[in-house]
């Protein structure tokens, strides 16, 4: 898929928190086949500096980065943190988060528009972290996105696609722009469905961090991925109600 | 001077933001700044005083999803 | 996995019904990677004997072939079905069936259990085709089965895992037995989320011969049942209501 | 004799069941046959007598799900 | 409805277990406005002889009783049971349970069959628990059982429909069968759309005794199940996928 | 409940739109026991002065109305609507419409807020047709309005609650707004659900309207908003995965 | 004059809303109205002079959802 | 005599099943009983005698869902 001019091979973005250690989050990126992380930016803290060393190890795995805005509810912060991420990270990319609600972390989409038309129009290519919600979709569009990240499931909880007819609806709507679910993934099984929809990508983090095995699980979501993807183009059969047998009836033997 | 590093006060002798990321040890960091809430750009550093109280944000890259 | 001693690679297995065209099918059978294809026995017509030549194309793809007893309605057609199998396709291996209703084409469960212990007690190797009932399971290992087959939705629906409650209910009642979701999965999630369970294989048809391109989606469908497979070993994360932050949320600097 | 084969009446010289799938084209097919809803083996069929009315059933692999 | 060629006024069939005392229990019965009351036999202990005041309290709540076979997971229990219950409650009235499974109290549908086969050659009218599965639905028929009570998830989950295309194919199946949802009802709108697919009446129990207020619950039930079964007369709208606007949108003035 | 000062009876809020005559429309307005129906302004037409007779059938039935700007995709036309709905019908309510997409007929968040924020300055007691957004509502909250109407699922559809976790979310942060559900319902199930979520009423039209029966569909959605309402405030069960037998286990006999 | 009523061409005497009305037999109807997309009021009718080209919109209650 | 009485071992005088449940003091209640496993209809109970070692069940109504 191509984002903002950057052709990208694998339509998996994956997030690089809350992982048991720092080396089984490289690994884990290295499964992944990912070419895509996403980083945040914290206070420099402690005689260890840990930020300098997870750079390091970052840059070491060859991906470009996405950093995000993680944590920011109003525009100023989200902008503010957006300028620091670019001279940091050297990058135009921003994930654009402007949280609404410390429960649900779901945007505030009027916070989100604002942000993002305030980056866009100062260069940034921004990746906003938004709802299904088409009338905040064509703002976000009109504002200079050229990207859509709507969230599948509140962030963390893995429940999966919680709005199937909503983010079906977004896709028919926006056939053009690149469309990524953000949050909420918790299995390869949801991942695969919303490829399926005819999204673009997935971008996910806790499902591979906090499973059992976070490296075999980011190689299974990767895989499943891919698998949505190549079903989307094929053109899945269309479900029915009543049974269909496969074997033919024709011919059959009487033996009754 | 008595300035916040991250929420915390701190006392230091530097008089430019530059000095004072060299005073604390991030000269040759990853880091990006803010003074009293506004960024500041790594080139700006050099010709940016700080005053009594200021508020001074230092960040780095850190794990993120 | 292990299927009554024999260790299968690929935890795919494929119908061979209702493809486009021979040609199609053979290539779909490579694609998926499967090593078993179900086949089934009907009245040879005509002076083209396609019987003849389906069969000698089935074993240029050097696969094992699962014949089944698909349209049986009584104990009786079943049995016989399965003699006459296992002379034509030699092989112990039979894909049960007793149909007990036309139109959902669900089994009856009686029949299905009588039918399994005349054949287990005649050394076939029985692939039931069953539900989710437990009772019904439980008769059908006492039977002889070492392989439990449940419907994931009636044939050819396409409707994916109608009763999860109840598949994976089965899944823990039986740890030990290999189970394979036979029927209804229309596509890769599906059959992702049938191994996110744990299941062991999956068995279908329609899915693939009626996609837009088949071969494309044998392929898809054999890379989402390794991802769900991998997934399920990996540990999944739990799912939650509330909303959990991927970014930490220490250290967040201060620029409201 | 008149049999009825896979569901169509039809008339044969054949005694034997053997001789019934030969004189039917199916000598070196790979086929199972069933008389009146009985399976015979093939190493039957020589010995399998066919009487007049007999429904022969015989069916070769097929696609299936 | 008609159950055995008794008319029944109320859709509702109450379970008498589980109440926080005997006098809620009473008020619950008659909040429901139900006709038919549930009731077991169990060892009559103690010196306070619990089983004679509750016998006397249902008496006084004039409605009639059914008694099940609860617990019972063989043929022999059952029908055991079903005779000690005729004797003592003096109807030919029986619910049939038996139990499959110990874990999701499922109805083993072999042992179903069985006693359902003597204790209607033996005069019982039988209201069998069983499952949503066609083939044992009609050997229960077969049976004699004039009644067929599928549950709608399992026993005391509270979960609702959990196999909503099973329920409406046994509907279509049999459309002159009184069938009655038994087990699983967790909430007034769940009993609503049992009856919404056709249902005749649900039987239910947990759902009232431990709710904060059981009596105003079982006024509830009672409510939800006619609103339900007027739907059902009065022919639902079909859902659809597109939007459309109920306000007429010719006429619209024009103030752009 | 209280709607903006005025004590309201019943739940349920009735549209006017696609009966099959105005005489079935009143008969459904009576059955239902609204004590509120929505209307809409068209351009009045033809000699027949059809807005008269609905208007004066309307006054005759002796509820209150609640006009609404359906169509209106601008806030210019839906504050200019909303002032000549009050000049007619007399009303400072209005129920607030501004549409975003024609297919979905989902609200234009931006133009939604904006418009409330006029109309509730210029004293309008404004119902706004919203989402499930929490972000949304907030600055539907803040721009006056003291009612919050989210959308079940797209208008006309009768697909029930789309999204329940976005639905009870709401209702949580809100505990007390007055929430109604707005659109979607299809059957008294969903109206139901609704209820027992905690919301506190429900405004339908299509699912009445266009029932084969409207005066009794009218009769049971208003059964089982009441139905709902009650569950709601007995508390309802927690559902449980595992089983649990309601009749006791204790004092069984043993028959074996 | 020449006028717009609810989106069709009309010529009227009328020079205000007001007469416009009658003329159109909404004297005693329960109606709304705007000019040019812009509400006025029924109080504000008398003194609300038409132009030629004016576009009038005249409501009344009609069901709604 | 020796009997299980519900589950539990009792010493009876009885020796009809009607007369232990009279002894037990279920004489007038609404009670079903069986012995070793199989039902006793009350018009048997007189004619039904227990021996050593038998058990006795003795049910009553009781909540069921």
């Amino acid at each position: 898929m191509n984002l903002y001019g950057i052709e990208v091979a694998s339509r998996l973005l994956l997030g690089t928190a809350r992982y048991p250690s720092p080396a089984i989050l490289a690994d884990a990126v290295r499964a992944s086949g990912t070419g895509i992380v996403t980083v945040s930016l914290r206070r420099e803290a402690g005689p260890q500096r840990g930020g300098q060393a997870f750079w390091a190890m970052i840059r070491d795995l060859g991906v470009r980065v996405l950093p995000n805005t993680a944590g920011c509810h109003s525009v100023k912060e989200a902008v503010t943190t957006a300028h620091m991420a670019r001279e940091v990270f050297d990058t135009p990319w921003v994930k654009l988060e402007v949280i609404g609600d410390a429960d649900t972390l779901q945007p505030d989409v009027f916070g989100l528009v604002e942000a993002a038309a305030i980056l866009c129009a100062d260069g940034f290519e921004v990746f906003p972290y938004t709802t299904e919600d088409l009338s905040v979709a064509e703002r976000l569009v009109e504002a200079g996105c050229r990207i859509l990240m709507p969230w599948g499931a509140p962030i963390g909880t893995g429940k999966g696609l919680n709005n199937v007819l909503g983010l079906r609806t977004l896709r028919a709507h926006f056939p053009e722009v690149p469309l990524i679910v953000d949050a909420g993934i918790g299995l390869p099984s949801h991942a695969a469905a919303a490829m399926e929809l005819g999204y673009d990508g997935i971008l996910l983090n806790t499902a591979v961090a906090r499973a059992g095995d976070p490296i075999a699980m980011a190689g299974a979501m990767a895989t499943a991925i891919e698998a949505g993807r190549a079903a989307f183009l094929a053109g899945p059969m269309e479900p029915r109600d009543m049974a269909s047998p496969s074997t033919p009836m024709i011919g059959q033997a009487v033996l009754g | 001077m008595n300035v916040i590093v991250n929420g915390s006060p701190q006392e230091l002798c530097a008089t430019t933001l530059a000095q004072a990321l060299d005073e604390l040890g991030y000269g040759a960091a990853t880091v990006a700044s803010a003074v009293n809430g506004r960024f500041v750009r790594a080139v700006s550093r050099d010709i940016t005083a700080l005053a009594d109280g200021d508020a001074i944000e230092i960040v780095a890259p850190m794990q993120g999803g």
